[in-house]
């Protein structure tokens, strides 16, 4: 079975299952024959999975709620970071130590970010679209700035930011304020996952097989095959992710703590959807439902999996 | 040599034998031309020029004798009236005995193009193979003193050789219809006269109808069959003089007392058209 | 064959307009035709009438958008305009001057705004401004590399007459140098103007701030991240018209200034 | 006043080079000064010294990145040429054809690569062939813009002598056009070859999928990201030297070609 | 009234009288110019021109002319040799009494400026103020027959009208020393004459030094105190013949014995020149 799966970035740690699960040949046990496509700034991963160019996709709660509200039958099926490592980052000694700090202070936040998380401070925490600077996929403008605020990823703030700065910098995960999207998410067509449920439920098994590995700290054969395809990414990075990863409970706290990686819950899609449907994100009356499956991740068979 | 190789075309037919039910080779009928920003520059003129026959034009700077040529060359529309081409209202120069050359009033050389190549331009355009053409292209420039300038490029060559190239691309086509507009008003006389003389001999050798717009009364009366008067503003028609004078022309002719006197009448037409543009 | 009582299909100033239109609509119909008969879905591809009723349904939106874009299209192309005319008039006074300093001109067209956005964003904090710098950077290569051009193109005869009566460096640049590039300054004002608009969205798109007051940049990105590729093309289409109005603007410029008298403008 | 045995230092083709080096030496010892004295951390402006090192160190990997982006570039520059050359001809055939099509390639020019990108990379699964459609874009509308005014830009007079000889739409083309174009075509040159290789590096950013067989812009993205901003201005002094490089051939090209007849190449 | 109002500068000198240590308002001491592609135009020409001479340079096509008469105003420097105006080695027009125009060859004029304003640029360029200058730019277009031509555009002229809009250029400067390089070779006859007079008209009465290229051996005789005849490759000087005439000459000296004497001089010394560069 020859399989497309688009990453939404470069590869990096944050997709370590995915290679771990390629690595050692896991895909390749469960009879799968799976690409991992990279991809970049603007590559736009929803419209390919949307036009059969990728069988299945690498998203956020975020992609197939949007899928569904213009109308194109997708789901989520899997979602392999519990929480979003998504960090609102400032410089040490500022005065900033909870979310509430960052109230009315200007943030540089990406566009692309700007539906998202941002919709949800709005909505939740009161911030307010005057507080919007650029972020211009740069973090140079944030170091020359003492009193400059960023988004960033718990994953990699310390290690990056910090090599420039005295202190290392304040990171306040979202996720720990009720930001609840889930990350590093598997989707495809209804279409493809109707049509091909089998393979999605091998490819599924597999790839949670592959973020236990890593959960555990077996990430050795995923970092190689990684740094092979982004040489620039580097191993002191890799390790430092990993670290921040399992330290932070990204990839089994939640729901994954008990049924294992990968695991989603209609409690938590529900409560995402009111938050950002307030926020005017999504019509209410979207059936968000229909934006995931918890056939897949959920299953017994892949706790069993998991304890091989 | 050179007058042989440029008159390869069929002799010149004898004077008075009937050709083509004598359809004038060129025919301006009540032909009117006014310029976009109002300036009429001919009006109502008419004039028909016989084949074989060698016409100069005469008239003060600005009374259309430009104008009248551009458009006996198919270069402009006239605004009204029309002009026929051996009888037909449009330029076939593909047809035996009906190709046509100019040569501007200015040189309009190619600059990015040597002497030689601009020479051999309406050769190339009409599809003449290369070797006759270079052949065709020296011949010509020779004649005209350009022999060893062919491989120069237009910006190198001063005014009067800029002008003698241009005649020599339209000599080079080996006409039957040779349309020029003051071809040799930037040469010395030594070489105007010389120039002169070699164009007579040309057309007396081949099937060969000249317009010839010129300044000099002296050559128009060197070299024409007839010589036409304009007036200015609006131009027009003021005389059409037919020229006496034997077949052969040389040095002696230009001294002779019936030139001296057609000069004179012709200088004294001038000056009428000039006073009357004048007043 | 001229005729004074055209009739209006003949009239050139009629078929400038109307030509392209007949084009455009018939494009438009064989889209439209060919999506409806491939049942091309919509987010891949959308038919011209889903673009239109996105563009009357999210019009006030669009339109304010379009606003922002076209404010620092405005300020960039004034900017490229006067920046580029002046570096090639210094250009020009020597060849030693154009060669020194030209290799730093293409610095500005090689460098991509991604890689020095951040560092305008540091030194400018006015949104505003630093996105009018960088559409600038993207739009001036072409003013002043066609200016330079033109002010050399220049007839030497009439320079030996300006030279012959002693005309200062500044006589010869006003009344020769000038006139004689203007065809060319025409031909770079064409590109510039669409370079400067694609600059105003590029830049948007690296060093907006997004939120309220943001442009069709952030318009595009939204609605590729979310989707919604109807507003997506009915942003594309705003960006296509406005260009092509400034090319034409810039195309009705040339003329008047050189129809009496240049042959590019000529029949 | 000529001398034949003029002094290298008054040598215009000596100037040619030695003028930029010498302005660039000057500039980067003063940014050297600047940065040293000022204290800016390298983060923020790195030394021209540090990007020296950076340059030396990441040598082979930086250099094989630039010949990805290299080629690239010189497939879309050539496309770009090819196709714009083409147009400019179709267009030049009737002021009707030129009014209908026009605003069409204005399209080409203010699309945004990053709103294309995504499709282009849906339809076309080859990479590189994808960057060279999106580079494509960007570089092409310069071409055609200047041919086109070019091609416009013909002497009456030569015009007269053409149609007088019965010439053809082609020979016209091929003998008076094409030649008069040449100043504006060598004009448009200059500026899309600087497109063709900016436009390489934003598709890179758009629709590269950066790993091993990537370019100069997957090497700004990462270092930019990793903050090795030496790297990241290593990356674009190869990008700008390029670009210098192309311009140079360009003038060169143009220099040969019109250097005996045309005035823009003169003195 | 014409003359007038372009002749307001001092009278000319005294003939004889002592003027500034008689120095030459041109010397030419043995120039050379060779162009870059290896023409040799001018190989060491010694010519000197006083204070309120007209002196005409006849010579057959390509032989220089017009180098040397660029030189003379400064546009081109020489191979070797030196030029002196008025005993100076380099031209400071701005000098009163050294005021310069020239007539090139070609008309010139700039496609982007109507006639008026072409001929009115050399006085824009002195800092004349516009009222003069436009007084001054009438009377000269007036006097080529321009008068109603001001507002036109140079396209919209015929090549002779061209011609004389840069002729009126050159003469509202109101030089001292006028360089024309065949002003009136695309002018019909009684138009060339009429020039002719005008401008030995305006020589007599100001103080003028002519420098007059031209191929009409009539026009060179009429008007010149002096004719130098240049023979060609290399360009060089073969004879000087002062000219014998009245002060003021009408149309009874173009038909005076000494006239057709001196011309028949002139066009044997011109045919030397032209079989020698022909040899
Ligand atoms: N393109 C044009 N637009 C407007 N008027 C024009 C144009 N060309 C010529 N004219 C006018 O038409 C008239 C005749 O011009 P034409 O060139 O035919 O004169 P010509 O007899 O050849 O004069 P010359 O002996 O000076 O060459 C002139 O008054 C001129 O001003
Ligand atoms: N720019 C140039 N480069 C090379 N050779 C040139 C250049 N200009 C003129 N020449 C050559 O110099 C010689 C003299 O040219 P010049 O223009 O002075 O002649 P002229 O006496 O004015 O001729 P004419 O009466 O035809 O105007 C000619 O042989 C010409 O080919
Ligand atoms: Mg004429
Ligand atoms: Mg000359």
């Amino acid at each position: 079975e020859a399989l497309r799966f688009g990453l939404n970035w470069l590869p990096q740690a944050e997709m370590c299952g995915f290679y771990q699960a390629q690595a050692s040949g896991l895909y390749q046990e469960a009879g799968l024959d799976v690409e991992l496509v990279p991809g970049g700034p603007d590559r736009n991963i929803p419209l390919q999975v949307a036009a059969g160019d990728l069988q299945l996709g690498m998203g956020s709660s975020f992609t197939t709620l949007n899928m569904v509200q213009q109308g194109i039958p997708a789901r989520t099926v899997a979602a392999f970071l519990q929480k979003d490592p998504q960090t609102l980052v400032a410089h040490a000694g500022q005065g900033v130590e909870t979310l509430e700090d960052l109230k009315g202070r200007p943030i540089m936040v990406a566009k692309f970010s700007q539906a998202e998380f941002w919709q949800f401070l709005k909505q939740r925490y009161g911030f307010s679209d005057s507080q919007l600077r650029p972020y211009a996929y740069s973090s140079v403008p944030f170091l020359a700035d003492p009193k400059a605020v960023q988004q960033g990823y718990i994953t990699e703030d310390a290690h990056l930011l910090g090599k420039e700065l005295k202190e290392p910098p304040v990171s306040i995960l979202l996720a720990d304020y009720g930001y609840d999207n889930y990350a590093t998410t598997v989707f495809a067509l209804d279409s493809y996952i109707d049509a091909q449920r089998d393979a999605v439920a091998r490819f599924v098994a597999a790839s949670r097989q592959g973020w236990s590995e890593c959960a555990r700290g077996d990430y050795a054969a995923a970092m190689q095959a990684t740094l092979a395809a982004n040489p620039e990414h580097g191993e002191a990075l890799y390790h430092f992710k990993m670290k921040q990863m399992r330290e932070r409970g990204l990839i089994d706290s939640g729901d994954a703590a008990v049924q294992g990686p990968g695991a989603m819950s209609d409690a938590r899609w529900k409560g995402f959807f009111e938050t950002m449907s307030a926020a005017g994100v999504y019509r209410p009356d979207l059936d968000y439902r229909r934006a995931y499956t918890l056939e897949f991740a959920n299953s017994g068979a892949a706790v069993a999996t998991q304890e091989r | 040599m050179l007058m042989h190789t440029l008159s390869v075309d069929t002799a010149r037919p004898a004077p008075g034998a009937p050709c083509e039910a004598a359809l004038p080779v060129l025919l301006a009928n009540q032909v009117e031309k006014t310029y976009p920003n109002g300036t009429q520059a001919l009006q109502r003129l008419k004039l028909s020029i016989e084949r074989g026959e060698f016409v100069s034009l005469l008239g003060p700077s600005g009374c259309g004798k430009s104008t009248l040529l551009k458009m006996f060359a198919g270069l402009e529309s006239p605004s009204a009236g029309h002009v026929r081409w051996w009888g037909k209202g449009s330029l076939d120069t593909d047809q035996p005995g009906q190709r046509m050359a100019m040569v501007f009033q200015e040189a309009t050389l190619m600059p990015w193009a040597r002497v030689a190549d601009n020479a051999r331009l309406p050769l190339d355009l009409a599809g003449v193979p290369k070797a006759e053409g270079n052949a065709r292209v020296q011949a010509a420039l020779e004649l005209v003193g350009l022999g060893k300038f062919g491989g120069v490029y237009p910006r190198e060559l001063s005014g009067g050789m800029q002008m003698r190239a241009s005649i020599a691309r339209a000599l080079a086509v080996q006409p039957n219809l040779l349309l020029m507009d003051e071809p040799f008003g930037a040469l010395d006389e030594f070489t105007r006269n010389r120039l002169d003389s070699d164009l007579r001999d040309l057309w007396r050798s081949r099937d060969l109808t000249v317009v010839f717009v010129t300044h000099s009364i002296y050559e128009a009366v060197f070299l024409s069959s007839r010589v036409v008067v304009m007036g200015a503003r609006p131009g027009r028609v003021l005389a059409d003089v037919a020229i006496e004078g034997p077949e052969v022309r040389d040095e002696a002719f230009r001294t002779s007392a019936p030139f001296i006197e057609q000069c004179a009448r012709l200088s004294a037409l001038l000056a009428e058209a000039n006073a009357d543009s004048a007043h | 064959m001229e005729n004074s009582a055209r009739p209006l299909l003949a009239d050139p100033r009629f078929q400038r307009i109307a030509a392209p239109l007949f084009v455009g609509l018939v494009l438009l119909a064989l889209w439209q035709l060919l999506c409806v008969t491939l049942k091309v879905p919509t987010y891949l591809v959308p038919t011209p009438l889903d673009i239109g009723r996105t563009l009357v349904a999210d019009g006030p939106m669009l339109f304010a958008a379009l606003l922002v874009t076209l404010k620092i299209t405005f300020l960039s192309f004034a900017l490229a305009v006067l920046l580029g005319v002046i570096a090639a008039f210094l250009f020009v006074q020597s060849r030693v001057i154009e060669a020194s300093l030209f290799p730093y001109a293409i610095l500005l067209q090689v460098t991509p705004v991604v890689a020095v956005a951040p560092l305008i964003i540091i030194w400018v904090s006015n949104t505003t401004l630093a996105l009018t710098i960088c559409a600038t950077l993207v739009a001036i290569f072409p003013i002043i590399s066609n200016t330079v051009l033109g002010l050399r193109s220049v007839n030497p005869g009439l320079l030996n007459l300006f030279r012959l009566n002693r005309a200062s460096r500044w006589q010869t640049l006003l009344r020769l140098r000038i006139p004689s590039a203007l065809p060319y300054f025409f031909g770079g004002l064409r590109i510039a103007s669409g370079l400067a608009l694609i600059g105003a969205v590029v830049a948007e798109f690296v060093a907006g701030t997004g939120g309220t007051g943001a442009g069709l940049a952030y318009q595009i990105l939204q609605a590729g991240f979310q989707l919604n590729i109807p507003r997506l093309f009915a942003a594309l289409f705003l960006i296509a018209l406005t260009g092509v109005l400034l090319f034409s603007l810039m195309a009705a410029l040339a003329r008047v200034s050189l129809g009496h008298w240049h042959e590019s403008e000529q029949g």
